[in-house]
This record gives C-alpha cells, structure tokens and sequence, in this order.
C-alpha cells in the first residue's frame, strides 16, 4: 500500500470559544483517490480543505499531506506545498478585473511556467469548460457559473498532486455539472488525488469512491 | 524564464491595472520632493545670504588725537591679535575731510568756513566675511573701545541689530516650515504608498494563496518603487528648477543678487536626493507589505 | 384577472457587441405567483432578474413591475421601487464586516422602519433560518452556505411584494434547501410574487408552479 | 424615527467600523489647517514686519544756509502738500551742535577746537507708517532734494535698500511656499475624503440596490464631513497656538518684538478657517459622492 496522500489524526479546529468547526477529525486520503466530502451548511468541510491546503492551521492535532506535517513546514516550503495543491475555492477568490485566461494563467505563473505553456494549457481549458469565447472577458463580468468555472481551471491549470474542490458545481447547472466531473475525473486518471465537498446528491449518490460526511465537525458513517 | 523579466512583465501588468493611483502616488513623490527640496535650498542660501551681509560690514574706531605711525602699527597688530581681519585703513583728519568733501561734491562750499581738522581720525577695520552675528561684533567693538586713544566706535548699530533679527526671523520660519513640510511629506508618501499595497491586498492573498514565493511578490513592487522614486523625484526638482529659473528672472535685477547670491544644487545633492527618494519608494512599500508576506 | 406583477415584452439585453444576454424575451408573473426560472450557466437567468430590480437596463423592450415602467422612473421613485423587490443576489453582497444581523437588517432599516420592529424581524428570521447562533458574527466569518442564508433573509426581511431569488440554494444541502424554500413560499402565502432562478432540479421537478427555461437568451417550451 | 437620529446612528457606526481611515482623515485636515493657517499666520505678520520697519524712517534735508522761519513755514507746507506726513522737526545748526556733543557725551572735549557753526541745519522728516517702499521712499527723496536751498538727502540708503531686498526675498518665499502648501494641502484632503469613498463604495452600491434614498446616503457623511473639518481644524489650530507660543517663549527677547510685532489670529479669523474647512470636508465628501447617488 503506499503513502496516504492526506493524512489527519484528531484534528480540531476551534475559530473562536464558542465556534468548534472541527473536532477531533481523522481521516486518510491516499494517493490517487476521489473522495466525496458532504455534510451540512456549517459542518465543517471548507474548514476541513482548507487545514488540508495549509490556509488555516488546526488548534490541535497533525495534518499530513504528500507525508510531510504541513504545519512544521519553514516558511520558504509553503509556497512549494501550495503550487501542488489546487484548490477551487468555494468563494472562488478570482481577481474581478482581470481576465478569464489571466486568472487562471496565474496559478501556472506564479510557479515560473513557460509563457507559451501557460497560453496553450489556458486555452485548452476554457475550451473544455465551454468558455473559450470568455478568453478575454473580465471575471467580473462573467455569470457566477462562468466564474465558478474559471475557478476551477485555475485549480487544476498548474496539473497539482492534490486539487481539493468546495462546491464546484453549486452555481452549475446539470449539462456543466457533468462537464467539470468529466475534467476532475481526467485530472484523477492523470494521477491527481481529488477531495470534493458538494451538497449535489446528483454528483456522489451513484458513486463508486469514497464520500465522507461530516456533521458538527465530526464524522458520521462514513462508507469507503 | 528569468525571475526578473517576470518580474517587469507583472509591473507593466500591474501598471495598466493600477495607473490611476500610481500616477497619484508618482505626483505625491514629486510634490514632496519639490517641497522638501525647496525649502532645502531656500535653508541653504539663507544660511549663505547672513554671510554676504556680515560681508560689508565696517567698524570705525575713533581717535582723540592722530597716533604716530608706530603707535599705528601697533594698535593694528593689537586688531589683528585678538582677531583676524581682512584689512584696516587708517583715516587722517585730512583724508576725513577729503572724503567729506568728496562726499558733498559740488556742495564743498558748505565747508568753506570749517576748519578741516575738525572730523576725528579713524582707524576702518573690515572684518572677515564670517563674523555675521550680532554678539561677535558686539564683543568685538567692546575690545575696540578699549585701545588706548580710540574714542568712539561706530558699524550702524541699528541696522545691524534689526538685520540680525531678521535673519534670526527667516531662519525660524525656514525651519519650522522645513520641519512642518518634512513631516508633511513622509506622511503623505507612507499613506500612499500604504493605500496602494492595500488597494492590493486582495491580490496580493491570491497570490499568497496559490504559492507564489516572496521574491515573485516583491519583485514587482521594488521596480515600481524604483520607478516611481525616480520618476517621482526628477519630476520634482525638475519642476523646482523652473520655479528657480522662473524666480530669478522674475525678480531680476543687479542690486538684488548683490545681496542674496542664489544658487542650485549641485549634481551631488540631485543625486542624492534622487537615490534617497528611491530608498523612501522601496522601503516604503517592502514595509507596508510585510505582512502579507507572512500569510 | 388581476394586472401582472412583473411583465416583460420584447426584452433585449446586449452586453457587449458579441454578448446578446437576452433576445426578444417576453414574460408575464401574475401577483402572488412563484415562477422557476432555469436554464443553463450563462443563459441569462441573472441578467433578466436584474433588468426586473432595474439595477440593469435593456437594450430594448418594455419592462413592467407593478403595472409601471420602471425604465421611466424618476430618478426619485427609483428607492421606492427597489423597497419593494426584494433581491436575493447570487453573489450575495454582503457587508462582510457586518454581522448577519447587521445585513439583514439594513434592507428594513433603508425603509426607515421601527428599530424594535427590526430586532424582532432580524432575529425571527435567523431563528426560521437556523443561524440564531450567528447573529453577531461577522459575515466573513460564516460558511458560504450561512452566507447564502442571509442573503436570502435580507431579501424577504422587509416583506417585498415581489421577491428575486438568484440561485438560493446553490451552497445548501437538501435540508436546508428546504427550510429555505420553506421561508420562501410563506412569503408567497402572505402574498409576495416570487421568482426563482435555479439549477436545482430537486427544487423545480415536481412543482406544481410555473416553470420557464431560458436557453442562449431564448425562452424554450416553457410550461406553466 | 428620525431621519436625522438614524444618520447619526449610522454615522456612529460607520466611525466604529472605518475609524482608522477617519482618524487617518482627520488628521490630513489636521495638518492641512496648521500648514495653511501657518502659513497665513506668518504672511500678515511679515507684511505687518514692513510696516513697523519703516516707522523708523527718518529723512534728513539739509540746507546750505538756515532758512528763515517764514521760509520753514513754507518748506514744511511744500513737503506735506507732496506727502502726508507724520511730523517735520527743524534742526538749527546750534542744535546740530548740540544733539553731536550730546552723543559723544564725556567725549565732548573732542570738539573743543570745532567751529560750532560747521554743521548744516536740516529738516528732519518723519514719513507715516505706511510708506515703506524702496521706490516710494526714493521719489520722496528726491522731491526733497529739489527744495529750495537743501543741499543733501540722507535716509540710509544702502541699509534701506538692503531691507527692502530682504523683505521682498521674505515675501517670495512666503507666498512660494503658501503657495506650494495650500497645493498640497488641497490636494491631501481631496484625495484622502476620495479614498474614504472609495473604500466605502462596496457598502453604498449595496445600500443603493436596497432602495436606500439620497438622504439616507448623505446624511451621515455629511456629519462626518462635520465632525472631521471641526475637529480637524480645531486641532490644526490648537497646534499652531502651541507651536506659536512656543516660539514666543523660546526666541522672546524685548528687542526682538520691538522690530517684529507677531501677534496671533483673531477670533473672527479662527471663525472662518473652521467654517472654511467643514465646508471643505462636507463639500470634498458630496462631490466624491456624488456618481454613487446616480446609481
Ligand atoms: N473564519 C471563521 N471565523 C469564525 N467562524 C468560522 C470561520 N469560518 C467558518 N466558521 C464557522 O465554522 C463552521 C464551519 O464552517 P465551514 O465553512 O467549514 O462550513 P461548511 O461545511 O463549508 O459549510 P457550507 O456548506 O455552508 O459552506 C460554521 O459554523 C462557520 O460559521
Ligand atoms: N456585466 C456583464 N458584462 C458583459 N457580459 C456579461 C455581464 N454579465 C453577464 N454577462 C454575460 O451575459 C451572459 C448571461 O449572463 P447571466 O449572468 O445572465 O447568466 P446566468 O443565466 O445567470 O448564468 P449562471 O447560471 O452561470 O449564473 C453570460 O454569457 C455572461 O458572460
Ligand atoms: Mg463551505
Ligand atoms: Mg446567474
């Protein structure tokens, strides 16, 4: 068996006294796997990618990922660690003013790709996300779902070991749904381990790989 | 791909996306430079124009009866003892009344009837262009006074003592607008500066976010401070130059410059000033970003 | 029969030369109806919600809301209007530094109405919407989906007779979905129109209410 | 409830979630006012510095023989039909006598051997106060000069003519950097109340889409825009009363103040420098203000 890509044992995280969004969580991903994380509105799972992805450090407990305790990390690692992590965020963090293809171009750039790489992976992405006319658009002006999209391709543009989705298809209706698995899915085949937290029964209740679901910040009868 | 060609990419990039508040940060530099280095050189050629006044300074020492020549020689060694001086002139009772006369012109008649002995010999001393304070020349007319046969001395007292207070006005006023105008400008620079990093900061977390090193951050922020502390400064004295240039031949004439001889900085002062607002720009915006930095 | 709440002839909305939100759209919702509005990400869903609030203007065509060409308001009547639809937007805008309570209350409080009548609304609210925990946090501090839900409660907060909802439920789970769609149909019953957009196929599939599905700017076989 | 009593809550609340940027704004006004009012402070005064410096002018014409009293009658009209004046004293050439021994005091053996009679009667001439101009004081001269009878005018011009150089050097400086300054000051509150904005203008497009009314908008800027120009300006006032009466006690020297009679802003003055920057403050805000109430 190799190496579980993440790797948390009785992780808490406690925002403030009386907000526990994590307690004593333990869970293991391994290398190349889909997992499914679902629970309710607050349970717990944007908490949870973003201990994973190193943006918010846990109250107590160890988080893993690739085997290295992201939380004794020095501080020039983090920006390595990042680099392999895509995360689409649930809020999407895209910059308003600036174009589709920048945004996402911004995840390969800031890790010294090749300028020509960079424009054929970012071309080649909004072709497949159906928003190659939305090239040069500013994000601002996109629909949300259009946005949630470019997101997305920012997350996975930089080919991470690790992507980990919040709600990638929340603004998404059932034919783009279906688009993005597709390329999550392309993206496990190419050896990429994927979390993805959805509240869409469309998407996890027919599947074959693991769906964890959080309730109060614990988890609850997982399957596998 | 080179860091730093990256690195100018994103400041371009960064330019067309924020050229409103970088040319009002840019303007902001300029008009403190132009501020700073204007009361810079109004302090400097204030401090020179006391100089060039004390310069035409004159103490007349009076004497009772004409000293003989070698009481002359020594009273001038006496002088130049206690104080170096550029040169004394001894004045007879016949060159008094020569210049006097002089003096009056075609009216020399009015001292037809006078006797040309009357007007008191006199020993001029010119002191050294340095000796511009008041209380110098007091101490130095006090020991004046006191060689032996000298009567009276006289240096327009009055004058002196008014100019010596307005100088010491002046300078007041130069210093505490310097200091208010200083202040003024470093607090406008680090509030702009401050303003543009966070007006960026969204960004900025973005990057943080999806792993971008410290050095891919700060590259393009220092060539914009590079940037815009040269083009900021230069802009400045370029602007104070023209104020000078424009001063001068405004307020032209002979007699003025006489007194108050004005001039620019010299290449060494551009450059430093220049190098300095350069050093302010990039310290300014490295500070301000060093938290987001850690994030 | 009663004059359309909200009623739309021959709408164009062009955004850019090659973006054509809306083509000749035309739509009729009676007072005290709830309408789905669905169809896929960029159909224009948003776009015609926001040609009906008037925070958007069309390129051609007549828009009606309450028997008024909001497109001849003066710029006076304007606030009036807007106290009157009540937007959920599905980018939220949310003060984030606010607290939830401070949010919702702020579309009662443009009105000028009572503060106590605002505390007790604002905290009936949260209540209905199982956020009475988070009624002085921040909003930045919540989860994306308690977000949503207050987005959703400022909207209905100073009981509008037309309420736009804007993919309400994108971020919630199948049981929060229905504590909203809950709120949202006792607004209906105390007589506010209602027009939904949505993916959400849960939402909309057995529904008894009409169902409008746009298509590229075009309104497809709608039923009703 | 009130419309007002709920802008003054909002504006409340608004000063607990912003405050740093208000203090920040606050500030800027601060110091604009001190800047500014310093600046006007030290202008009235140093036009005012004039004045008394040329209260001490005294013109002396002398006369090659004493006129007769009929013949000063008519000297003193002819000089006060030119000019108003503050007063004429005639000087004999017995009290020329006099006035020298009495100066030289214990010295007076020194003109012993002196004709008394050697020195020439003059008109000593006291112009008003308000003639304090080189060119002004030179056409008197030498309309004095043209009397009948008078041989010489004596003022001391080389010290004068120095003066006014100085003064108008003063003068330059001040309105140059009043100038620059109220540039600067403008356009740190103008730029500052901007950003205000701007960093608010999430919150009103928000509070526009919910149907919030102008008034709503304004009202609690405008008592911002209140509270900032009062308070600002109360403060940059109060700087520059301590600041004033520091350098008062600091350089207090009697004679100092003989010359320079500095005195501070009255009432009337500080009155409208308050208004003055409420309304600024209330008028930078509105007009920033104003493409977000089209919305
Ligand atoms: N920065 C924060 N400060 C304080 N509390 C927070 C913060 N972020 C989240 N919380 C709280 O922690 C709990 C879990 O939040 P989290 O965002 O992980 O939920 P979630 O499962 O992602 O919910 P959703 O489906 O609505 O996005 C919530 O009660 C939320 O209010
Ligand atoms: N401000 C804008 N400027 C230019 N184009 C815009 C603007 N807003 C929307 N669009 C474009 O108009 C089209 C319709 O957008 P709209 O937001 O109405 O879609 P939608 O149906 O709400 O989609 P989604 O389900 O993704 O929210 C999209 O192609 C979008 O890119
Ligand atoms: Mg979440
Ligand atoms: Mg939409």
């Amino acid at each position: 068996m190799s190496k579980p890509m993440v790797e948390l044992v009785s992780v808490t995280k406690v925002y403030t006294a009386n907000v526990i969004a994590l307690e004593d969580v333990s869970l293991e991903v391994d290398t190349g796997e889909i997992s499914f994380l679902i629970g309710m509105s607050g349970a717990g799972k944007t908490t949870l990618l973003k201990l994973i992805c190193g943006v918010e450090s846990p109250t107590a407990g160890y988080i893993g990922v690739g085997g290295r305790n992201i939380n004794q990390l020095r501080p020039r690692e983090i920006p390595g660690l990042r680099q392999d992590i895509g995360m689409a965020y649930q809020d999407f963090k895209l910059l308003p003013e600036r174009s589709a293809a920048q945004n996402i171009a911004m995840s390969m750039e800031v890790a010294y790709k090749n300028t020509s790489t960079i424009k054929r992976r970012v071309k080649d992405l909004l072709e497949r996300l159906k928003l190659e006319e939305k090239h040069d658009t500013p994000v601002s002006n996109l629909s949300r779902g259009e946005q949630q999209r470019v997101a997305i391709a920012r997350a996975v543009a930089n080919s991470p070991s690790l992507i980990l989705a919040d709600e990638p298809t929340g603004n998404l209706d059932p034919m783009t749904t279906e688009v993005v698995m597709d390329l999550l899915e392309q993206c496990n085949d190419a050896g990429a381990t994927i979390i993805l937290a959805t509240h869409d029964e469309a998407i996890y209740r027919h599947t074959k790989h693991k769906v964890m679901k959080l309730h109060l910040g614990k988890f609850q009868n997982c399957n596998s | 791909m080179k860091p730093l060609l990256i690195a100018v990419i994103q400041a371009g990039r960064n330019f067309r996306y924020t050229w409103g508040s970088q040319i009002m940060t840019l303007l902001t530099v300029s008009l403190s430079v132009l501020i700073f280095s204007f009361f810079f050189l109004i302090y400097t050629n204030v401090m020179k124009a006391g100089v060039n006044l004390g310069g035409d300074l004159r103490l007349a020492v009076y004497f009772e009866e004409e000293p003989l020549p070698e009481m002359i020689t020594r009273l001038k060694k006496k002088i130049t003892d206690f104080r170096e001086v550029d040169k004394i002139i001894y004045v007879s009772k016949d060159e008094a009344y020569n210049r006097l006369s002089q003096h009056l012109g075609e009216d020399i008649d009015v001292l037809a009837n006078i006797n040309p002995m009357f007007l008191p010999p006199s020993l001029e001393v010119y002191p050294p262009k340095d000796l511009k304070n008041l209380s110098q020349i007091k101490l130095f007319s006090e020991y004046l006074t006191k060689l032996p046969g000298a009567i009276k001395v006289q240096y327009g007292q009055g004058w002196i003592k008014r100019f010596d207070y307005f100088t010491k006005l002046l300078r007041i006023i130069v210093i505490l607008s310097g200091g208010l105008l200083i202040l003024t400008a470093t607090f406008m620079v680090a509030y702009t500066v401050r303003l543009t990093v966070v007006a960026r900061q969204e960004e900025l977390k973005i990057l943080r976010l999806l792993g971008a090193t410290n050095n891919y951050i700060l590259m393009p922020f220092l060539l914009e401070g590079l940037f815009q502390g040269f083009c900021g400064s230069a802009l400045g004295l370029l602007s104070l130059g023209i104020l000078y240039s424009w001063v001068k031949d405004r307020f032209y004439s002979p007699s003025f410059f006489e007194f108050f001889e004005f001039s620019f900085f010299s290449h060494t002062i551009i450059g430093i000033i220049l190098l300095a607002s350069i050093a302010l720009c990039i310290g300014g915006s490295v500070t301000s970003m060093r938290r987001f930095l850690k994030v």
